[in-house]
């Protein structure tokens, strides 16, 4: 029915298939939308947030989805300033990863705020003190160069192609992409580590405080190279389950692999930076200001295990899997390395966000614990459905991945749908 | 001297051997600055209050136990040339340090409630306003035309109660006068406390009390060091305008741990 | 912004169709020309609303009768300024209808007698998060009332009131010209009239451009009285923005 | 020409383009942006011309003098009056509360008559006239049935005008049963009359004294006039004047002590004598003062030297042997030692004894009517009014005796015994009274033992409250004639319980009346001439404001204008202080331990109600802004929570926060537990003054009101409720 949109010569699941399976996200979504609202209309106080919780649940989220989203910039940045134009066949997925995360990012910036109609005062009287504008500024720009980069992708579909002014559009667009994904990469260095800085630069705050060099603590430099690093860990771990679940191969091996030994050394390289960031911090930073070794993690729930989790586990693991050419090229191996970096990079998103409230900084403060509202929690969701519903709509419609058509050629045995939840597949591979 | 040239660096010293936690404090900053208040108040980390009292206990048992209490408002923090924790963090300039008054505001029409101030301040001194402020019928008639009533969503906090200042200057040019006396301008907790332990005044003048019984030392003067008196989380560089004294040991064990040490034992007992 | 280029494009692919690109010029300058007429027309029509005055009040007239601004318009004991009268001192000459116009005739009857104060709109009435010193501009600064307020003292009839509908507030404050342009110093009353001077005051922006009495005034006087020579050039008392802090002018 | 697509997508960019170049845009977003940051519901105080009233706060009897901040004439603050003998300008919690309680929702907005059953809130507005004829009638009634005694008054009202002025109408009218809510003072009164042979006011000049034991007294949590007492705490900190306290649990003012006491409950007195003990065994007392102005020292020095040596007390209080012995030196030695007592607040006015025994402390170390010590104050005199007429009527009212016992018997020295009263009226045993009025009082709250009190309330044909506000008494009554607030009316408040001066300070109308109210003086006014004759005949003023003018006559320019005057007393000298049979100071009183009520095999534990800084107990209640100063280890949501030595907490298995059901032989409630070190296990602690059920939902079902579950015990001496705790149990809820 809808098959004239499709690209050409790829196979998709009939309509109602589709249908349903954007019915069943579409609710999930909704529910997000309902709290949303909630957000908007009664306050945030139908939040779990308190005056020790300003940050939460939400800013996590903010953090986790931009560095994982970074995968978009750092992927274009090697495509296009570092030339591995090997890369060409997963740029258009890195990229609309990007603009998912960060379009969802700026959504819930959107409700956090107590007066959202004021939102655009960080513009309009920005402080330029404050990493928080960097942040803001930069996270805009960025979002409109995604834009752009997805743009021409949008053109290709069969029949906006047609047009010819679309298709003249998208090809020069083309030609010029390279400048885009420059200036991303160039704001993206910046806003991911502004990011960073935000919580870097917090002098009352003994966990989340660091030096660094003229006004940038080191967080901000740790944020930036974790996003480049982790990103494309990301961007590897949905191809993965796109495929899975599509039951195609939609990506060369040697582009993954490409992609996956460059992130492994870049998780390597920064998960070491990490680790005497935190050796410093921790015998030398803390310390000065009174807080010994075990202080941080002195607590029931944030306990040491958080530390191992985030750099052995979501950090050195990974990393010494994607450098390896045995542990990239197994395909479990790879998944699961992939996988643990998401996990460890979300760790260092979420410490330096909800560790860095809960600890007592004032002597006869105690631990601070908190958990989310269900709105809080929905409206979390809420950019997940959004972007599973993107992915859907992009894979059926968009030449997402160029060498789909010769990669799968031969006709495939049926795959065993799958029960994972956020599957655009199981629609996807019906059809097959 | 002109009275806008002048640096004064106002801020406030609190003898904790004499607080006695009646609370007199709270209420009268509440009743000053407008402060909002809901049926159920329990829950005090949604609940507004710019001075709150700490209950410190020193943690040995029966019948050795003993407590102390701690009067907190903002503590107007100078940090590092006027780089309050708070005040450079916030992305869209509605809180600001004053270098002529030492005074930290907040513009509650300019904030939007992004909270990165409260996240910033180690002291807790920061306040959301979760909820629409409502007054029963009839109770808005105690609202004070002198501070601005904020609106849900706004951080707000301990102003010093600046617009006393405002008003003891306009009386003094209305007397043709330069300076606004120490008894002229005081806080409403400062004027309040039955115990007397609240001494406010401007720390860059010698002749007011507060700065008498801080005895800034010479040798750091600029960083506030002083002789007797401690502040809290001095060792973060907030550079606090809020002093404590306290004779009592085990308080400024507790209190005084790591930013005051053998100088707060030399001059403990 | 794609689509926005969209005819211009189509011109040039198929530019053949001369008529059809007229046509569209056409259209393109009616529709400018509609937007135009909306925007400087009917706009600023509809966002004010007119509210008369409970009655009318002869400034110049009370002038003539009491001499001076100050006789109504006082300091308090505290320093605190009066602002409009209230019906009490209104009442001291006013127990009774004085002379013969019908104003006077409304005041003492609707609210002398009545014992009500008089509704009045305010012209410069600002926002609530506003602290403004009437005793530091005009005791310490010896800036004049017409600085800011004009030359109302002088009017024979009160304006009508024109009220933002958004806003709720007094078109004075935005100023009449639409456009926001102002040509003497009263014209607008909002935050950057005031940083304006304050600015100039504090030195964190040229003073040359004050031009005119008010300038020369406000150079001469003004900044003098308020800071001395050797204050600290081009810096205000903010450390975010370098001019005077925010707390000067909010509550 | 035809408008196809392309003509109106050209059209809307036309459009698109010249909107640009219009103030639409940008003065749209201008104005959006104004009304985004003052939002039309956010109120905007209206300003005016700001003024300072001068007042005197009768919030408690504390008298302190107060400033009312008015903007026009709205009141929107109040502080300390400074300079005042009493506060200097500090000012507590409650007092800083006045104008929540002025514009409160709350108020009761005009005369009331109960419609519907008792308390259960259903009420029809009446006119002043119908609400006085009510009253009026019922009063006619009873004394034409020739039992004025059935008219009983219970009132809050602080020594003053409207007190004497109420005296005087139950006089004429001629009912005995004039009953004020007894305190300390009562105890300390008689004990007073018994050793000095005389009725005095008890003054203490703690501001001189270089050594102060305080016998559980709350001394910065409210005793006797709470800044003042605040005020002498700092003073002590500054001239390092130790106060020692001596109480099982710690409280603000056991903080603040230089050392805190625990002490097992009830056994403060054996405490006083094991320290006179010690005085006597090393002759530290003072020999002038026991040589030549006191009387039976040999028979009091006997039984306390056989019964109160320094173990055996050590065994009886729980304090150690070796501590007593070096307190009762320090005090001895300091010079200008002196002792206090009397609970908490002093609320419930506690044993006779225990006041005895520390007065004979004092006056062992000679702290009789000198400089840092005790003083014995002549009563209220001051007011003088023309002798009233008495008719056959009111004479033999007055004959009869009070229902609570008091003046007659074997308690003959005593006031006014609300305990007894409640009980005898609920009980029925002598006939009951038929009327009570309620001034400045809600006894169904702050009187221990609601059940009684209810029953007692329940036995009348006509209950009046002239609560300014909706209180638990009020809410119960069949009428209420609503007093202005103290910020509405005249009123003159002797301040200063325990002052070792007389202040005398006017509280004066700083606002109209919100409501339509009126002065309760002026209502008496208005009943006694309702009730005509010789009644009628003895209030000759037109109003209670003149009443007051001409009573305070030489006073009242300076009160009007400075607020307050000061009377300096000085006590009589010793050689003419004691107008006892001897002529002496008598040496007397014992030890007879209050028994304590309940089961102790069903109610291992003992529960004692506190007096937190936070929670006004009394017949004035938390304001909103109070209610929210209070700590969440003291109320939690709804829950109260009860302080328990974690030693005792754990031999039941409960927790801190948890939920827990506390039952006492008066009745029972949930609670949660607050685990403090601060405690002598085996005990429970709970604040006085939550759990109302009358305001509104800043206030009322918050916690528990510990008198629903603690009663009054019967002092046998005095007849007074020496209650100083109740058996009680704790379980898991």
């Amino acid at each position: 029915m809808d098959s004239a949109l499709f690209p050409k010569g790829v196979k998709r699941c009939p309509t109602w298939q589709f249908l349903l399976w954007i019915g069943a996200v579409g609710i999930v979504l909704l529910w997000g939308v309902y709290a949303m609202l909630l957000c908007w209309l009664k306050g945030l106080n139908q939040t779990n947030m308190n005056d020790y919780y300003g940050f939460a649940l939400w800013i996590w989220a903010d953090l986790a989805v931009i560095a994982l989203g970074g995968g978009a910039f750092f992927t274009g940045f090697l495509r296009y300033l570092v030339g591995k134009d090997e890369l060409k066949n997963i740029i258009n997925f890195a990229v609309l990863i990007g603009f998912i995360c960060y379009s969802s990012a700026l959504l819930i910036l959107a409700i956090d705020i107590g007066q959202p109609l004021r939102g655009w005062f960080i513009f309009w009287h920005a402080n330029v003190h404050s990493m928080l504008t960097e942040v803001a500024f930069c996270l805009t720009c960025y979002f409109g160069v995604l834009t752009i980069e997805y743009l021409p992708l949008i053109l290709e579909n069969r029949q906006i192609d047609k047009v010819p002014f679309f298709h003249n559009l998208s090809h020069n667009m083309h030609e010029i992409m390279a400048v885009f994904a420059a200036t991303g990469a160039f704001l993206s260095f910046f806003h991911q580590g502004s990011l960073g800085g935000v919580a870097g630069v917090l002098f009352g705050r003994p966990f989340a405080f660091r030096e660094g060099i003229f006004i940038w603590p080191w967080t901000f430099f740790l944020f930036t190279w974790s996003a480049a690093a982790f990103g494309p860990c990301f961007t590897i771990f949905l191809l993965k389950i796109t495929e899975k679940i599509t039951g195609k191969k939609l990506v060369r091996d040697s582009t993954v692999w490409l992609l996956a030994k460059i992130s492994g050394w870049m998780i390597l390289t920064y998960i070491i930076a990490k680790t005497i960031d935190t050796i410093y911090w921790l015998t030398v930073t803390a310390p000065s200001a009174g807080y010994g070794v075990g202080f941080f993690y002195d607590n029931w729930f944030y306990n040491i295990g958080w530390l191992v989790a985030e750099i052995v586990v979501g950090g050195f693991i990974p990393a010494l899997i994607l450098i390896t050419k045995k542990g990239r090229q197994n395909p479990t191996a790879l998944f699961v390395a992939v996988l643990l970096g998401v996990i460890g990079v979300s760790i260092n998103r979420w410490v330096m966000v909800l560790q860095v409230m809960a600890v007592p900084v004032m002597p006869f403060d105690t631990w601070a614990l908190y958990y989310p509202s269900w709105q809080e929690v929905a409206t979390t969701i809420l950019p997940v459905a959004y972007g599973i519903i993107l992915v859907s709509l992009s894979y059926r419609y968009l030449p997402v991945f160029p060498n789909e058509v010769e990669l799968n050629a031969a006709p495939e045995p049926e795959p065993l749908p799958e029960a994972d939840e956020d599957v655009p597949a199981e629609a996807a591979a019906a059809q097959a | 001297m002109e009275m806008n040239a002048k640096q004064h660096k106002y801020g406030m010293v609190i003898d904790l051997d004499k607080c006695t936690g009646c609370g007199a404090c709270m209420v009268a900053c509440m009743s000053e600055n407008n402060v909002p208040f809901k049926k159920d108040e329990s829950n005090k980390r949604d609940s507004i209050t710019w001075m709150r009292v700490y209950k410190i206990s020193n943690g040995k048992p029966y019948p050795d136990a003993d407590v102390c209490y701690l009067p907190r408002p903002c503590m107007h923090c100078e940090g590092h040339d006027g780089h309050s924790p708070c005040v450079s963090v916030c992305p869209a300039t509605a809180t600001d340090y004053s270098r002529e008054t030492g005074v930290v505001s907040q513009i509650y029409t300019r904030c939007f409630g992004c909270r990165y101030c409260m996240a910033a301040c180690p002291y807790h001194a920061r306040y959301f306003n979760w909820w629409d402020p409502v007054w029963p019928d009839g109770m808005e008639k105690t609202l004070s035309p002198n501070v601005s009533p904020r609106m849900r969503g706004v951080v707000e906090k301990c102003s010093f109660c600046f617009h006393r200042y405002q008003l003891a200057r306009e009386k003094a040019i209305y007397e043709g006068r330069d300076e606004v006396a120490e008894d002229e301008y005081q806080t409403a907790c400062a004027q309040a406390c039955p115990a007397g332990a609240i001494v406010f005044g401007d720390l860059n003048n010698p002749d007011h009390q507060v700065t008498r019984i801080v005895e800034p030392d010479p040798h750091h003067h600029f960083t506030g060091h002083s002789k007797k008196a401690f502040r809290l989380l001095e060792q973060l560089g907030t550079n606090p305008k809020v002093y404590y004294t306290t004779e009592r040991q085990w308080v400024r064990k507790i209190l005084g741990q790591y930013n005051f040490g053998s100088q707060a034992a030399a001059h403990g007992a | 912004m794609s689509t926005k280029d969209d005819p211009g494009h189509a011109v040039s692919d198929d530019a053949a169709d001369k008529k059809g690109g007229a046509t569209i010029l056409l259209f393109f300058i009616l529709g400018v020309a509609a937007s135009l007429v909306i925007g400087w027309g009917v706009f600023p029509r509809l966002l004010y609303s007119t509210k008369p005055q409970p009655f009318n009040f002869n400034h110049a007239l009370h002038n003539e009768e009491v001499g001076d601004c100050e006789s109504c318009h006082f300091f308090r004991e505290d320093g605190t300024f009066s602002g409009v009268p209230t019906l009490a001192q209104c009442t001291d000459c006013h127990e009774d209808v004085m002379g013969e116009s019908e104003d006077e005739t409304i005041f003492v009857e609707q609210y002398v007698w009545k014992e009500r104060e008089v509704p009045w709109h305010v012209y410069s009435r600002q926002p609530d998060c506003v602290f403004f010193s009437h005793a530091a501009h005009v005791i310490k600064a010896k800036m004049a009332c017409e600085t800011c307020h004009g030359d109302i003292g002088t009017s024979t009839r009160l304006k009508p009131y024109q009220e933002n509908r958004i806003t709720g507030y007094s078109r004075d404050i935005w100023g009449y010209s639409i456009a926001g342009f102002k040509t003497h110093t009263y014209d607008r009353m909002k935050m950057d009239d005031c940083a304006e001077c304050h600015e100039q005051a504090v030195g964190s922006v040229d003073q040359a451009p004050l031009t005119g009495v008010v300038g020369r005034h406000f150079r001469q006087e003004v900044v003098p009285a308020i800071y001395p020579p050797d204050r600290q050039a081009a810096a205000g008392s903010s450390v975010q923005t370098q001019r005077d802090a925010c707390f000067v002018c909010h509550k | 020409m035809k408008l196809d697509r392309r003509s109106f997508l050209s059209f809307v960019i036309g459009g698109a383009a010249g909107t640009a170049v219009t103030p639409l845009p940008w003065k749209l977003m201008d104005d959006v942006s104004i009304w985004s940051q003052m939002w039309p519901w956010t109120p905007v105080p209206p300003d005016g011309a700001y003024t300072y009233a001068r007042s005197t706060c009768t919030l408690c009897p504390g008298g302190c003098g107060i400033a009312v901040r008015k903007v026009d004439q709205r009141v929107v603050k109040i502080e300390g009056l400074a300079g005042h003998p009493v506060n200097d300008g500090g000012i507590c919690p409650l007092g800083l509360g006045g104008p929540q309680m002025l514009y409160s929702p709350t108020r009761v907005t005009g005369p009331l008559k109960r419609v519907g059953p008792r308390g259960e809130g259903k009420w029809a507005k009446i006119s002043w006239n119908e609400a006085l004829a009510e009253v009026a009638d019922k009063l006619t009634q009873l004394r034409d049935d020739g039992h004025p005694e059935q008219l009983a008054i219970f009132s809050g009202a602080g020594q003053g005008t409207f007190s004497a002025l109420l005296e005087r109408f139950m006089t004429v009218y001629g009912s005995p049963n004039l009953v004020r809510p007894a305190t300390f003072e009562d105890a300390y009164g008689m004990a007073v009359y018994r050793m000095h042979g005389q009725q005095a006011v008890v003054g203490f000049d703690l501001e001189n004294a270089n050594f102060v034991i305080s016998f559980g007294s709350g001394v910065i949590e409210g005793w006797g006039s709470p800044v003042r007492m605040i005020r002498a705490k700092s003073l002590w900190k500054d001239r390092k004047v130790p106060l020692v306290q001596v109480e099982p649990r710690l409280s603000n003012t056991a903080a603040k002590a230089d050392r805190w006491l625990p002490i097992r409950p009830g056994t403060e007195a054996a405490l006083a004598l094991g320290l006179a003990h010690v005085i006597l065994a090393e002759g530290l007392y003072d020999r002038n003062f026991v040589e030549y102005y006191s009387n039976g020292f040999e028979a009091w020095r006997k039984m306390v030297l056989d019964g109160f040596a320094p173990d055996k007390v050590a065994e009886i209080t729980g304090v150690s042997r070796d501590y007593i012995i070096v307190l009762a030196r320090d005090f001895a030695k300091a010079g200008a030692g002196v002792a206090i007592c009397g609970r908490g607040r002093g609320t419930t006015p506690g044993s006779l004894e225990e006041a005895m025994a520390v007065h004979a402390l004092n006056a062992l170390v000679g702290a009789i009517n000198r400089k840092g010590g005790v003083w014995a104050l002549p009563g209220n005199e001051g007011i003088r009014w023309p002798e009233v007429e008495i008719d056959e009527t009111a004479a033999n009212g007055l004959q009869r005796p009070r229902l609570d016992g008091a003046g007659s018997g074997d308690l003959v020295d005593a006031g006014s015994l609300p305990n007894r009263f409640f009980s005898a009226q609920a009980e029925g045993k002598a006939d009951p009274v038929k009327a009570l009025l309620v001034f400045e009082a809600n006894p169904l709250f702050t009187q221990p033992g609601t059940e009684t009190v209810k029953k007692a309330l329940d036995r009348l044909d006509l209950l009046v409250s002239f609560s300014s506000l909706m209180d638990e008494t009020a809410a119960y009554a069949d009428l209420i004639l609503p007093n202005h607030l103290y910020l509405e009316r005249y009123d003159d408040v002797v301040a200063g319980t325990g002052l070792a001066a007389k202040v005398i300070g006017l509280t004066q109308p700083v606002v109209a009346p919100r409501c339509n109210t009126r002065h309760a003086g002026d209502v008496v006014l208005a009943l006694a001439g309702a009730v005509g004759g010789p009644v009628a005949d003895a209030f000759a003023w037109e109003s209670f404001q003149a009443c007051l003018e001409e009573t305070l006559a030489d006073d009242w320019d300076a009160l009007s204008e400075a607020g307050y005057v000061v009377r300096k007393i000085q006590p009589a000298y010793w050689f003419e202080a004691f107008p006892t049979a001897s002529g002496k100071f008598e040496f007397a009183g014992g030890y007879r331990p209050v028994p304590i009520e309940g089961d102790k095999g069903a109610f291992p534990l003992v529960l004692i109600p506190y007096d937190g800084m936070r929670i006004a107990a009394g017949p004035v209640a938390n304001t909103p802004f109070m209610t929210k100063t209070v700590g969440d280890d003291v109320l939690k949501r709804q829950d109260v929570l009860v302080e328990v030595n974690p030693k005792t907490a754990g031999a039941l298995g409960l927790g801190e926060g948890q939920a827990a059901r506390l039952s006492t032989p008066r009745g029972q409630a949930r609670v949660r537990i607050h685990l403090s070190e601060g405690i002598m296990p085996g005990l429970v602690a709970m604040p006085r003054g939550l759990g109302h059920t009358a305001y509104d939902d800043y206030l009322a079902g918050k916690g528990v009101n510990v008198n629903t579950l603690i009663g009054p015990v019967e002092d046998p001496a005095s007849g007074l409720d020496a209650a100083w705790g109740i058996q009680a149990k704790l379980a898991k809820a």
